[in-house]
């Protein structure tokens, strides 16, 4: 039996690993791969509480995580796919339209 | 008919025929026009008979409605009428339909736009002045905002963007403290009573304390001066009224400045009339430098549109002086100035629309020599300007008389220096008119006008009739105005005394203001300053 | 019902004013002329009919009173229209529409030309309606409707040649003096109204006495404030200012508003409320003071005017200076006779002075003129008697009331005043017979056969003599601001503005013998009588011996025999003496010519300073402090903004950053807690 | 035996994480991304999530990984140039902030904000994980699951509308 702590430091970890990830670098798609990496840190934390409280409705919510995921990576990618076309580019410091 | 909201219905006609006019298709000119004005008749057709049926003697509102709104909050949709908002919302019915009629040719572009929004104006005033809730008051108060802005902003002159910016900013300041004036005395009616409620006569009956009167007296004030406009928190209104379109100035002037004033009639003065007589001096005073002041500046003006917008200054300073006075003449007259520079003050910024029309400039020295070029212009010209200047026999005169009578009344001095507006008022008036309609043609271009269409005469002709018809018979609409405005005197006196008594008693045996809450208020003595 | 229908005098004029705005372009020149006449006619013979049935009444009676509405009632002070007749305002009546129908008359012949000659009968009558509404009103606020209708009358009239700047100068000025006048009349009435709940004549009146103390402070005020009212109407010193100038108005104008009648109002509202001025032994010091000032003050200013409508007015404002005098030492009654007898002569003047400027082809200036006697012999004719009366030679009607009120300064021994007086007559005489003799004897010192271009060249002239007037208006040339086309010899005036000039010289003779009274006839004269129910006997002073009264009237007449011949012997003879006396008291002529520099002075202390205050207002207050607050708010948030943007780069990483410092924020607060 | 293969995933997948972020190219880190959300997989099962895991695989590592390699080639990007000074301050605020992060982490599970108490009531797992999910996600969660598929929907217009670019408007594109 796995003590659920360890999992949540190893997800506490893959999460911050994420962060890090999108804090540090600037083409766009690996920041998108970290933010996947958090979403997935998340779904370790439902699955190792789901399991901790003997009920499914933590695997439910990974199911819905992935969903959103899912929709969120098509979309994301459709938006980078035009921003390259447009600029020519994907790194992130490049790009400042939203500047006040 | 009696079981028919007659109120509700008059409020959101014009909304729902701004809804119409806004789905017509955009380049449909002429239907555009025509909808609107038959709205707008329609509409006025139907507030008549706030003229009749509206009970002179009866001075309670009338024509009540109310239904939950939020019953949380204790909100409700309230509505009535009494002499007083009856005569303004007649004003605005009026008022809207001369306007629509005004700018049918004067404005181009987006003119369906331009029309719904005006309906949509009309509807938010006509809420404002009918509504007996405080929060559906600043529900309206705020909505009426919102088309003015736009008529400003989007088919104002040159630098309308400043000054629809300027407009909004200002009222929203304003309106902004009083809304937590509202809901303060929301939580003390709520401490008092027990039931949430922001229903105008339950406040009528709440006990304040004086010394907790003062703040929401002043947020109340201070959203309404702006309105007025009062001096010095006017410098709103002179690049609203320049920048505005010819129909947004008239609406401006002779419906949304009353706001202020009628704001003062119905809310802050019986709601807190402890503070009121502590700050009637000083509101009095300021509305006599409104007067003087006005008149001072709009007499160097070389635009008319901005001397008219001044001069507005100067009589609205009558109107706060009237109801400052406290008693009966100076509210009449206070009431009746209200109605005059309706009138008045909209038939000045038509006519200055008129020949902006025709000549795009409202430069006085772009003018001169008018009286040869258009005669019936100018007659009438003189006629509304005559009125404006109050002058016996139309209709300014008795409500410029009514408020000095009542000033005097109360204190000798504020009559002397606010009379001083009425010589001052001659010299802008007779000055510009002057320069503009009297001299030799001075600029090539005025030779070419011409005179007042069909249309015009049709719309200055009942301005002309009002203008005498009060002038030499004011009693119809006095008759209307009087008992409502001698039940706010009253209640404003009873609930002073009542409020100073239960102040006294109160702290007293505590010793000390703070604690005296609403609770330590008698309840005899509640019930017998209510009514 | 046998009323005798008192609204309708009003009324008439008002109507024809109605008709004439309707269908007046349908009616021509004649049914124009013959509407506006017809109406004030009309007018005239119901007002006939009503002092008839006036007169028919005892003593006790005689008062008429006509409500036709409540006018406005706000809460327990409430104003009717209503009308009211009785002797006092019979004879106003009676001079207004009299005098009214004659000026209306010679206005047809003399407008004739003018294309703008539907309009300006149209003002006159709405002017009538106005001066009527002003006479036979009951109550205050009425009185002050026709008080303001009249001014505004005054101000379209004067301003009737709407294209000269300086005739629309003039008109403004006019309105904004009066104005100020009425201003104080304004505020006087709210003190009446203030302390006995109305403005009712005959209730003020009555309660006057219980609720004022005589010669307390309040009432004092109240009265001097309506004097304020009645000197901006009536041209008296400080507000005469207006008169002179309103002179650009058409001549028949300047004869019915600024000589006959509405000047005469702020006399006729003193006399009105001679109840309350009796109270106020304060301020009819003051009026009689301010009325004797006038009256030298304006009399020297006549002396050396060359304008022959400029001399005109400043004689009205000096005869308006005895008539406040007059009521200001207590006699009221002589004060209605001489506005009486004035109406009648002094129209007379202006309409001759008009004949003439007609016969001239619009030159006023008297320099230009001389030896008009034989060809206008009925204007000569007629100006020469209206001439002897406002000079005070019996019996004509001018010596009797300015002997009456004469004798009455002198009886209630005001002896400075009737000092002033009798200068004044001496001077009247002096530059009114300086006007007639300049004017129709010696010889002709125009151009005979062109009399039009040569009053063109001096026209130039004239601009430059008047070139310090700050307004910079010229002369008041009674100039229609196009040309007539018309130059031709000098020749007399059409029947339509002789006849009427007769009919006043009648008028100016035997006009004033309704007024002859104490050492002629046993009792009170019959005008003294008639005002009687109204005026009281008065608080009458010993009466004087009947040697005084003769002295007193000998005096006077030969003072003003002596102005006469001054007159002849300066302008006639010995033309050298004037140009003597020009040369000998230079400055003093300068100061005369100037005006004594009062409208210049005005502007300096008043007009100028406002003006520019209001400018500074305006600039400085307005655009700088208040909206410099405004948008020094503005700016503030603005800059507060900037700061707060630079936040916002727009790059996903500092977002980023900034929600992983949130956490760490939100990480923070758990940990304390 | 069972923790041992969890150390084991967990070290895999905290070395893949760390390489995905920390490798220049995007599609090596893409691959990387795969072999973590394997491992993760395995995770899942060892904490008897095995419909998770299963949908992890398919999912996560096949459909949404493909989908980013394909993006990835289809824009045929370079290596990444990570130099400069500006690229080292992020850089180095970036592990602060990341260390930090752990740091307050430990901390708060320090002050005992771990694992409360088992449940009582064990789940109904009767006919595997999958069968009961199936059970609970087609009864209690049957109005979001079909929102979900809304969600999807929306998601897939969204994409196709914009991978297809706009047509060249005369304006062009506000840049």
């Amino acid at each position: 039996m796995i003590p659920t702590e360890w999992v949540l430091a190893l997800s506490a970890v893959l999460f911050t690993i994420g962060v890090v990830g999108v804090l540090v670098r600037r083409n766009a798609l690996v920041i998108f791969m970290s933010i996947e990496l958090m979403l997935n840190a998340a779904n370790l934390a439902f699955v190792a509480f789901a399991r901790q409280q003997q009920s499914l409705d933590g695997q439910i919510f990974v199911f819905f995580v992935m969903t959103v995921a899912a929709a969120e990576v098509a979309v994301g990618l459709a938006i980078i796919v035009n921003l390259f076309r447009l600029r020519e580019t994907v790194f992130v410091d490049e790009i400042n339209l939203l500047k006040g | 008919m009696a079981q028919l909201p007659w109120l509700s219905l008059l409020v959101f006609f014009p909304l729902a025929a701004a809804i119409l006019v806004a789905i017509m298709p955009a380049n449909a000119h002429k239907p555009i026009r025509w909808w609107a004005t038959i709205a707008a008749l329609a509409e006025f057709v139907f507030s008549l008979p706030l003229w009749w049926r509206v009970i002179p003697g009866q001075a309670g509102f009338q024509f009540e409605e109310k239904l939950d709104w939020i019953p949380v909050l204790g909100a409700q949709y309230h509505l009535g009428v009494d002499g007083v908002s009856g005569l303004l919302a007649l004003l605005t019915t009026f008022t809207t339909l001369i306007a629509i009629i005004g700018a049918w040719t004067s404005v181009e572009k987006r003119s369906r736009e331009f029309f719904a929004l005006v309906l949509a104006l009309e509807a938010g005033m006509l809420g404002t002045f009918f509504c007996l809730d405080l929060l559906l008051f600043y529900v309206f108060w705020e909505a009426m905002l919102i088309p003015m802005y736009l008529l400003i902003g989007v088919w104002g002159g040159q630098r309308r963007v400043y000054a629809a910016v300027k407009f909004f900013l200002y009222t929203m300041a304003g309106s902004v403290l009083m809304l937590v004036a509202i809901l303060s005395l929301w939580f003390l009616q709520k401490q008092y009573s027990g039931i949430p409620t922001f229903d105008l006569q339950a406040f009528y009956q709440l006990p304040l304390a004086p010394s907790r009167q003062l703040w929401m007296f002043l947020a109340f004030a201070f959203a309404f001066a702006i309105k007025v406009p009062m001096f010095p928190l006017h410098t709103w209104l002179p690049d609203a009224h320049v920048e505005a379109p010819t129909a947004g100035s008239v609406i401006l002037a002779a419906v949304l400045l009353k706001m202020g004033t009628y704001g003062f009639l119905r809310f802050a003065m019986p709601l807190f009339p402890n503070a009121l007589e502590v700050c009637a001096p000083y509101i009095a005073w300021l509305a006599i430098i409104g007067i003087v002041y006005g008149a001072l500046v709009a007499m160097v003006q070389p635009d008319m549109k901005k001397l008219v917008a001044y001069s507005s200054v100067s009589h609205m300073g009558f109107v706060v002086l009237g109801l400052m006075a406290m008693n009966s003449q100076g509210f009449a007259g206070s009431m009746m100035t209200m109605l005059n520079h309706g009138v008045s003050t909209g038939a000045l910024f038509l006519l200055v629309g008129v020949i902006y029309e025709r000549r795009h400039t409202r430069k006085i020295a772009d003018f001169g020599g008018l009286w040869t070029v258009i005669p019936v212009y100018s007659v009438i010209f003189l006629v509304v300007m005559l009125s404006s200047v109050g002058l016996p026999g139309t209709n300014g005169f008795i409500g410029e008389f009514l408020v000095l009578l009542g000033a005097f009344k109360h204190s000798v001095w504020w009559a002397v220096v606010a009379a001083t507006g009425v010589i001052l008022s001659a010299c802008y008036m007779l000055w510009m008119f002057q320069r503009v309609v009297f001299g030799p043609v001075t600029h090539e271009e005025n030779r070419k006008l011409t005179d007042l269409s069909f249309r015009e005469r049709l719309v200055f002709a009942p301005l002309l009739v009002l203008i005498f018809w009060m002038g030499v018979a004011p009693q119809p609409f006095l008759d209307r105005m009087q008992p409502a405005l001698d039940r706010v005197l009253q209640m404003t006196n009873d609930r002073a005394q009542m409020m100073a008594q239960a102040d006294a008693t109160a702290t007293a045996p505590l010793a000390s203001r703070l604690p005296a809450a609403p609770a330590a208020v008698s309840v005899p003595a509640e019930q017998g300053g209510a009514r | 019902m046998n009323l005798p229908m008192l609204w309708i005098i009003p009324a008439l004029p008002l109507a024809a004013v109605a008709l004439n705005m309707l269908f007046g372009d349908r009616l021509g020149k004649k049914g124009t002329a013959f509407l506006a006449c017809g109406a004030v006619g009309l007018a005239f013979a119901f007002a006939v009919r009503a002092v008839l049935t006036l007169a028919g009444r005892s003593e006790e009676e005689r008062q008429i009173v006509e409500t036709a509405w409540t006018w406005f009632r706000v809460g327990d002070f409430s104003v009717d229209v209503s009308f009211l007749l009785d002797p006092l305002s019979a004879i106003m009546v009676l001079v207004v529409t009299g005098v009214g129908f004659l000026i209306h008359v010679y206005s047809t012949g003399y407008m004739a030309e003018d294309p703008s000659f539907r309009r300006f009968f149209l003002y006159l009558n709405l002017f009538m309606f106005a001066m009527l509404t002003l006479v036979l009103a009951d109550n205050y606020l009425l009185m002050f409707v026709g008080w303001e209708g009249v001014g505004l009358c005054s101000y379209l009239l004067i301003g009737f040649w709407y294209e000269k700047q300086s005739a629309t100068d003039a008109g403004k000025k006019a309105f904004i003096v009066n104005r100020i006048g009425d201003f104080g009349f304004l505020l006087g009435v709210m003190f009446l109204i203030a302390w006995t709940g109305s403005v009712n004549f005959e209730r003020v009146f009555a309660s006057a006495p219980h609720l004022f103390t005589a010669g307390g402070s309040i009432i004092t005020i109240a009265t001097l404030l309506m004097f304020l009212g009645a000197t901006g109407k009536s041209a008296q010193i400080p507000l005469y200012v207006w008169l002179p100038d309103a002179m650009e108005g058409p001549t028949p104008v300047s004869a019915l508003i600024h000589a006959a009648t509405m000047v005469t109002a702020g006399v006729y509202m003193v006399v009105r409320s001679h109840v309350l001025f009796e109270m106020a032994p304060v301020t009819l010091e003051v009026i009689a003071i301010v009325g004797a000032a006038t009256a030298l003050m304006a009399a020297t200013i006549g002396l050396v005017q060359n304008d022959i409508k400029r001399v005109l007015a400043y004689s009205t404002v000096s005869q308006l200076g005895y008539m406040f005098f007059a009521c200001g030492v207590g006699a009221f009654g002589a004060g209605i006779f001489h506005v009486m007898t004035h109406a009648f002569f002094k129209a007379l003047l202006f309409l001759g002075a008009g004949s003439v400027i007609y016969g001239m082809h619009h030159e006023q200036d008297m320099r230009k003129m001389g030896g008009l006697a034989t060809k206008m012999p009925v204007t000569h004719a007629t100006m020469l008697i209206a001439t002897i009366a406002i000079a005070g030679i019996p019996p004509f009607a001018g010596f009797w009331s300015k002997d009456e009120i004469l004798a009455k300064a002198f009886a209630t021994g005001h002896y400075g005043i009737f000092a002033a007086g009798l200068l004044g007559a001496v001077m009247t005489a002096f530059y009114m017979f300086r006007l007639y003799v300049l004017t129709f004897q010696g010889k002709a010192r125009f151009d005979e056969s062109g009399g039009h271009a040569h009053a063109h060249a001096h026209a130039a002239d004239a601009h430059g003599a008047h070139a310090h007037d700050a307004h910079g208006h010229a002369a008041a040339h009674d100039d229609h601001g196009h040309d007539h086309g018309h130059g031709g010899p000098v020749k007399e005036s059409p029947w339509n503005m002789t006849v009427p000039l007769s009919v006043l010289a009648v008028l100016s003779v035997i006009g004033g013998w309704v007024g002859i009274g104490k050492p002629f006839i046993e009792g009170e004269s019959w005008m003294g009588r008639w005002l009687e129910p109204v005026l009281g006997s008065g608080p009458h002073v010993h009466h004087l011996a009947v040697s005084t009264e003769f002295g007193l009237m000998g005096l006077s007449v030969a003072i003003a025999a002596f102005g006469i011949f001054m007159a002849f012997r300066a302008y006639l003879q010995q033309p050298s003496i004037a140009t003597a006396m020009h040369e000998r008291f230079g400055g003093v002529h300068r100061a005369l010519y100037n005006k004594y520099w009062v409208d210049e002075f005005y502007d300096a202390i008043a007009v100028n300073p406002i003006y520019q205050a209001s400018m500074r207002l305006w600039r400085f207050w307005d655009e700088k402090v208040v909206d410099g607050t405004v948008n020094g708010v503005g700016y503030f948030l603005e800059g507060v903004s900037a700061l707060l943007r630079l936040f916002q780069t727009g790059y996903v990483g500092t977002y980023a950053l900034f929600i992983a410092l949130g956490v760490l924020a939100l990480f923070l607060h758990f940990l304390r807690s | 035996m069972v923790p041992y293969l969890f150390l084991g995933f967990a070290a895999m997948l905290l070395a893949t994480a760390l390489m995905v972020i920390l490798h220049k190219h995007p599609v090596t880190s893409a691959l990387f991304l795969v072999l973590s959300f394997s491992s993760l997989a395995g995770i899942y099962l060892l904490l008897q999530a095995e419909f998770v895991g299963m949908v992890q695989i398919i999912v996560y590592a096949g459909a949404i990984m493909v989908l980013f390699l394909f993006v990835i080639m289809y824009l045929n990007l370079p290596h990444d140039v990570e130099k400069g000074a500006q690229i080292a301050v992020r850089r180095g605020i970036g592990w602060m902030v990341g260390a930090l992060m752990l740091l307050f982490a430990g901390l708060l599970a320090k002050k005992g904000w771990v694992a409360g108490p088992a449940a009582t009531a064990p789940a109904d797992l009767s006919g595997g994980n999958a069968a009961a999910i199936g059970r609970v996600l087609y009864s209690r969660f049957l109005f979001p699951f079909e929102i979900t598929s809304i969600l999807l929907l929306v998601a897939m217009v969204g994409a196709i509308v914009m991978a297809k670019g706009r047509p060249a408007s005369p304006e062009g594109e506000g840049e």
